[in-house]
């Protein structure tokens, strides 16, 4: 979606201020997050009312009230089709959807499926920290096997969800990874994100040092590589896939794969072709003489 | 007032709903007002449906039990509906050499029935005739039996067929032979009164499409929906005016993402409406208590069919009338408002919406499979009632400028009823909180905050339970049932209904009429928050107080009682079937006459307890 | 009767919890009956959160709103927490220099309050500790003020770590040094009455553990949850003790999964558990309403925290109990009760599943945050109360045998209980199924059928009803309130709750005995189907009637109100505390003076209306 | 899971027939899973009181009142999570699920990819017919994208998902795919899915003449062929996730992957390891006397 810009603003780190204090622990990977969505969002011109952010529940939903812009806050794991039908009703408005690994692969997979292969034109940004932080650290999908955590002290008996492999199953248009360490990384993929055409899916990895001891800063720290540095081409599907499943060794960030050839959901609504106007702008009586025909 | 009635039973797919609308559309355009009820089970094809009409020069808007003509489109009509004809009944059939049971023979005899067999194979057969067409046979058949002019009914099929000369033809060709086949037999005439040109004018429309067309009327520019019978008729609908209407419409991928939907593009600032069923409404009730703490207008239909669970997915029943005032976890302002037939499905759509945005809350509509696929005969829907109201939403660049992030949800606006504007607003921005939160929509878990918010949104129900206007009365004046602002006389019987009631309670009451009886039917549209002031002033003055309601457990009584409210008798029926008029009428009659039984439990059996 | 109570307050994740259960259980372990109260934000780390004990020789199972010692682990406490100290109280804390503004000088003066400043970072850094330390610094100096030996503690610790000699040892040495610190302040004493053995062989335990414990003793057999509070103590709970009790722990991915899981696990034939939250509950309720219509008994823990939505997710509220009665769409037998503490939550557990399998039926218990997660001092569990029954449930070969299809449902089966026998008995075999039904499962949508489903499953309800205790009437006998079978004289107040606010009521009725005032009791554990027959008998001879809940618009008290009850009174809280016992004697205080106004709505800020 | 065959009943076609007659339409594929289905439980040798059979709501579903054994009939999306539950309540019973690809891939899609991640010892029979069946024809996630349906006058705007790249990015150890048209062959692919040991995916393309005119009957047999014939290894999972996906021009059926060496949940679960009874056996009052220990 073409980005509307406020041709007058040009705001400022300050205009997304909040005076709330954030709450999230010490070193926490949400802090990285929350500066880079605020510094996109600058570097793109968008002022606070020209964006609606909306936040699943879990600890990245606590950054709800310590940014401006418009917000929502919603309930555990639905996050997405929220976000999509703000989107339906006004896609003049950028909208950006948060949500965490426990939400996203538990209690809505299926709306992060079908969101994806819906096309929405919204980015979702996945607080990945591989369990769920805000009920004191039970394993998610994404959580390694075996591991122990809280409900499981004998580590989960379920098999670790391949997340990428996953997403890509679904035809995604535009993939990336990045990691709550490097702001100015995740900046330029946000950048990136809120200008693709259709359903822009950011896998951020974040730190979570108060439940997540196998996936920590240092760790991730480590072995994430950028893939523009390696000369890789995100319009490279097969490659893109490749990289992004295979985290043996090393973990691949930046845009994995983008593709804006593929329509998205509000462009393929045959009865909305060519209309000007958003839903939100037609909210009138409307004339049904015409349709009451047939009835007679 | 003469009621006629015809029937046509066979297996799902048979065509049956085809001849039903056909008739009742050729019917209301001759000058009759016609009522439609559809039973069929849920199969996609086979398994015994039927679609009946009820007729009559005059106002007509309910089912009797039994009916003057019976057409079966295959051999389960001759062994089920035979009892379903009147003293002097016709049953048309087309099943060569049947032989009933000894005991359908007596009842044949007794009820001096008229058994016909039109054959409509062989007929096809003489005319080529694909097996469809049969179903025009029938039609013109009945038609001519019912006394109607041929052209009638010709004249529907040159609109239906007008691009299709051969399809034209053949169909023509059917008529002229139905029409001469019933000339056969001399005695065959179910003579209708006169007709009456204003039916002609009238829609014939169902509850479903009435809803749709309310939604658009309504600037409904987005739906959401999940299949689920009996919401998906509107669905249906809906989504195949959308070239038309050039609204958003998304088949979600389940109830909670069609309830996300609506909600986030309620929020952003269109109308958008889902509708579902029971069960679909539980998936959604957690998105309710969203909208509830959120602040966020919005429209839920729940149409009901009878449960729990799967239960009986293709009838209709009012058995989640206490669910939609009480589901969806903590406590919250909430309206609950009911329709009881195309009219109010089509008037109330407007009205819902007028509610949520004023007092920005959710608002549940409540309809029945009953409502949503009976047929109604209606005067076409007066455009100039509705007004757009949006409360207290600012859009004014001005007034925007002068907002702080602290007015959206503040506290101390006058009945809860804070400023509310859209995102892309140029104004200051605030956050939609789901967790309890400070006029901003800071997280705040202080009890001091806690109770300002909880007190703020509650006080919004205390202005909505004002406003609401109060349930209505009916009473009878120039032998018509019509609106009343009071009584003058002491009631031998007040009823007291809700939705899919109202059009059968008044229908029994104008039918049964023992001249010196005091009656008044006082229908709830809205019924949560409840009113009982002006129920309670006609109860001091009513000898009988009768609460009739398609449930098992009488929910419209608990809340009445919970306000205080005497009941004397309920008649309940619970199951799948609408009250059917004639039924009703004796229920009623046995209220009357029954000193102590306080609940009648009616099923076809007319079981009473 | 003397209480004595203390605070730690700080940020969450300092360490409030663990310095708070060690104290309280030395406190019990000295001979203390001891009552913790939690408090703390929706965050994982910060936020301000804190931990009071109250504590007596005698019964305590309440909180009050001031307390005799505040321990500060940051200067938040300091901001905050002096107003909540009593005349004479301490304040402990460790921030160097702090000042605090003028009004707060003078409280500390009005109420001869001392301010404490134990350096603990000195200390510890003297004793070259690590700062995890510092609880034990501060938990043995508070042990001392309250004039307990330094042995109960060092025993406690010794437990604790037996096997770790290192750390064992450092923390005797602060044991020590705590408690040789207080020496240094000879007026800080806080002196307790007498200690009594009996409490120290009492149980210091939370409502969810005893749930677990109830649980696991009921024979469940397979749990399935999904995170979310206050119901997630309980899963943890019980998945942390897996590798003892040999259960299937199932951590499911989301609310919906979970209660299928245990549907299908008691369908099969096990005992099966889960719990969630309202907004988990909302999600689960479509599967309530299948085991309704499929007749499976099943038990749900509907833990409350305050809503809509998110709410309050780390507070406590009784919000949900109109929702847990009318969710689920569909008419069919539901039981809800409610578990007040945690003697109730242990022995409820049992009692929850004997009413499912009897009556084949889903069960909701309630239960809520402050429950889940208060700390009551009550005797160990008697385990020759339970028995397990398990109803109409055949096992027996010879019978299983002589069974019939058409058994499993039959709509004559006395009270509506048919027998019910298990997937993999040699047996005739039948559907459980979520459509209308005949006996054997079949689905039947005819009307006299889906009469008599209904009837039969309705039969059951009223059989429960009839077979359910009334509830629990506590009248003064000996200056202790116990279960009383009827009164003998006129009653100035009759005080009418549920779940949680017994333990309240009762502290506050035991405390506040004006010695002419008759006060009862009246304690509903079985809300739903409600009985008010005792309660109609005791009406007639109570001046006041006073309902007191945790809710904003007195949920109960719409409940009786449907029944004919009058209720005078409504004492309700809703700011996502508990009751507090002084709050609450002032609040019946005041219903007793007030002849109008008939709700008293009440926060922190004890507002009444 | 071994199955418990009943050393004394050699049960029939006649002992699983119920009196009720199928209400499915004319050349319904449902027709023929009914009879496979009642086909491999006798060639299995499980009488009709050794089996579980739950059903999804839909067509399909109407299944759950024409046949003998112990059946659930539940709600729509959710027999997955059911299934399981009976299955870890008593690990003995067989358990077959069955679903429509409106349910598997819409309402409970969740379910679907957690029941496969989680290994349950169940069997999962799709209907799939590429519709909503009993709701009268609407698309579902695996109807293709532009086709006219019922609510979708204009076609899908959404991608189709393509459920076998799906299905193999969530690590599944089954995946058969059926023709409702070859009983014979669905009756073998059932009696091996009955015999698997974790969670067995077996999809099978049934024809819907009233609403699916994209594949029908005709069409499938057209381009049906069996693995089997080629010689396909059902170890070769790359071989087989290949030949799952790709049906552009043909449509492989049969055993298109199977891997015995994954144990299964039940067989996960640490706290079962070496218990001889069933959960439903458990059911006694437990002493709790050594838990209540720690709280005094
Ligand atoms: C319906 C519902 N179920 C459960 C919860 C409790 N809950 C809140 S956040 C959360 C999980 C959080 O995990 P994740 O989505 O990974 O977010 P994180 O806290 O790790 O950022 C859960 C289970 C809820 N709020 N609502
Ligand atoms: C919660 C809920 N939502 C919707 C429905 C209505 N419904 C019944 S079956 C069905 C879809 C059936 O499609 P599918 O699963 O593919 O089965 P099929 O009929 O094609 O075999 C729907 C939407 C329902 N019963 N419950
Ligand atoms: S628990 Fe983890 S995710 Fe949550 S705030 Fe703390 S570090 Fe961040
Ligand atoms: S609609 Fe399709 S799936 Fe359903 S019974 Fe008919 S043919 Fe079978
Ligand atoms: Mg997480
Ligand atoms: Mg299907």
């Amino acid at each position: 979606m073409p980005i509307p810009l406020d041709p007058a603003g040009s705001p400022s780190m300050k205009d997304y201020h909040s005076e709330n204090r954030c709450t999230w622990c010490d070193g926490c990977g949400d802090y990285g997050i929350w500066t880079a969505v605020k510094q996109a969002l600058v570097e793109l011109k968008i002022p606070p009312h020209e964006v609606l952010m909306c936040f699943d529940v879990g600890c990245h939903g606590n950054m709800s009230d310590k940014l401006m812009g418009y917000r929502f806050h919603g309930l555990h794991g639905r996050v997405i089709p929220f976000a999509a039908g703000a989107k339906m009703a006004n896609p003049k408005l950028p909208v950006l959807a948060f949500g965490g690994d426990g939400a996203s692969f538990s209690e809505g997979i299926g709306h992060l499926v079908h969101g994806i292969r819906s096309q929405y034109p919204i980015v979702f940004i996945l607080h990945n920290n591989g369990n769920y932080g805000l009920t004191t650290g039970q394993a998610s999908s994404l959580t390694p096997t075996g591991q122990p955590m809280n409900t499981s002290p004998n580590g989960i008996p379920e098999q670790t969800l391949n997340s990428m492999d996953f997403v890509f199953s679904l035809e995604p248009t535009f993939v990336a990874r990045a990691f709550s360490g490097d702001i100015a990384q995740l900046t330029q993929i946000l950048k990136s994100a809120i200008g693709h055409r259709g359903f822009a899916f950011v896998d951020v990895l974040q730190a979570c040092p108060s439940y997540n001891k196998f996936a920590t800063h240092t760790m991730l720290m480590d072995r994430v590589y950028k893939v523009e540095d390696e000369g890789h081409d995100p319009t490279n599907k097969e490659n893109a896939r490749r990289i992004a499943i295979d985290t043996s060794k090393r973990i691949s960030t930046g845009i994995l794969y983008r593709n804006e050839e593929v329509p998205n959901f509000i462009e393929r609504l045959v009865p909305r072709q060519n209309v000007k106007t958003t839903p939100v702008e037609e909210v009138v009586l409307q004339d049904v003489t015409k349709l009451m025909e047939e009835f007679v | 007032m003469v009621r006629t009635s015809l029937k046509i039973v066979g297996a799902s797919g048979q065509g049956i709903d085809s001849i039903g609308e056909v008739v009742a559309k050729a019917l209301k355009r001759a000058g009759y007002c016609v009522f439609g009820y559809r039973e069929y089970p849920s199969l996609i094809k086979g398994g015994h449906a039927s679609y009946q009409l009820d007729f009559s020069d005059e106002e007509i808007r309910s089912t009797e039990t039994t009916v003057n003509i019976v057409i079966a489109l295959n051999h389960h009509g001759l062994e089920i509906n035979v009892p379903d004809l009147k003293v002097g009944g016709i049953l048309i059939h087309s099943t060569e050499s049947w032989k009933f049971p000894k005991e359908i023979e007596t009842l044949i005899k007794e009820r001096d029935l008229k058994i016909i067999e039109f054959p409509v194979e062989k007929i096809l057969k003489e005319m080529k005739a694909k097996p469809i067409l049969g179903n025009m046979l029938l039609t013109s058949f009945v038609w001519a039996i019912l006394g109607q002019k041929a052209d009638a009914l010709k004249e529907m099929v040159r609109e239906r067929f007008a691009k299709k000369k051969d399809v034209l033809d053949v169909n023509m060709l059917c008529i002229d032979t139905g029409t001469a086949e019933q000339k056969k037999h001399d005695d065959l005439h179910v003579p209708l009164p006169k007709s009456k040109k204003k039916w002609a004018e009238h829609l014939l429309i169902t509850g479903s499409k009435a809803m749709g067309l309310g939604a658009v009327h309504a600037g409904v520019r987005l739906y959401a929906g999940y299949p689920m019978t009996p919401s998906s008729p509107l669905l249906s609908y809906i989504a195949g005016i959308q070239n038309e209407t050039g609204m958003v419409i998304k088949q979600a991928e389940d109830e909670i993402t069609a309830a996300q939907i609506v909600s986030g593009a309620m929020l952003m600032g269109t109308r958008a409406l889902t509708a579902t069923s029971g069960g679909g409404f539980d998936l959604m009730s957690e998105t309710v208590s969203l909208n509830g703490i959120i602040e966020n207008p919005s429209v839920f239909v729940l149409a009901q069919r009878p449960g729990p669970a799967t239960g009986l997915p293709t009838w209709t029943g009012q058995g989640d009338l206490l669910m939609a005032i009480h589901t969806a976890h903590g406590e919250f302002a909430r309206c609950v408002m009911a329709v009881s037939d195309s009219t109010d499905a089509f008037h109330l759509m407007n009205d819902a919406f007028t509610i949520a945005e004023e007092y920005q809350t959710p608002v549940i509509v409540l309809t029945d499979k009953q409502i949503a696929e009976a047929l109604y005969t209606e005067a076409p829907y007066n455009q100039k009632k509705a007004k757009i109201k949006r409360g207290n939403l600012v859009t004014d660049p001005e007034k925007l400028k002068k907002l702080k992030s602290t007015d959206r949800y503040n506290p101390d606006a006058k009945d809860g009823i804070s400023p509310r504007w859209l995102p892309g607003s140029l104004a200051a921005t605030y956050a939609a909180q789901g967790d309890e939160h400070s006029a901003d929509g800071t997280v705040d878990e202080s009890s001091s905050n806690a109770i300002k918010q909880m007190d703020k949104r509650l006080r919004k129900m205390a202005a909505l339970k004002a406003k609401l206007p109060e349930p209505l009365l009916y009473r009878e004046a120039n032998d018509k049932w019509l609106v009343a602002s009071g009584i003058d006389t002491d009631l031998d019987v007040l009823l007291i209904g809700w939705g899919s009631t109202k059009p059968v309670v008044l229908d029994a009451l104008q039918t049964f009429k023992p001249s010196n009886l005091q009656a008044a039917y006082l229908h709830y549209t809205y019924l949560w928050p409840i009113k009982t002031d002006f129920l309670q002033s006609l109860a001091l003055k009513a000898k009988k107080i009768v609460v009739v309601e398609g449930n098992a457990t009488s929910q419209l009584s608990m809340l009445l009682k919970q306000e205080g409210v005497r009941i004397d008798h309920e008649i309940l029926k619970y199951d799948g079937r609408p009250f059917f008029v004639d039924e009703l009428q004796r229920h009623i009659e046995e209220t009357l006459s029954t000193a102590v039984s306080p609940r009648i439990n009616s099923g076809a059996n007319n079981r009473s307890s």
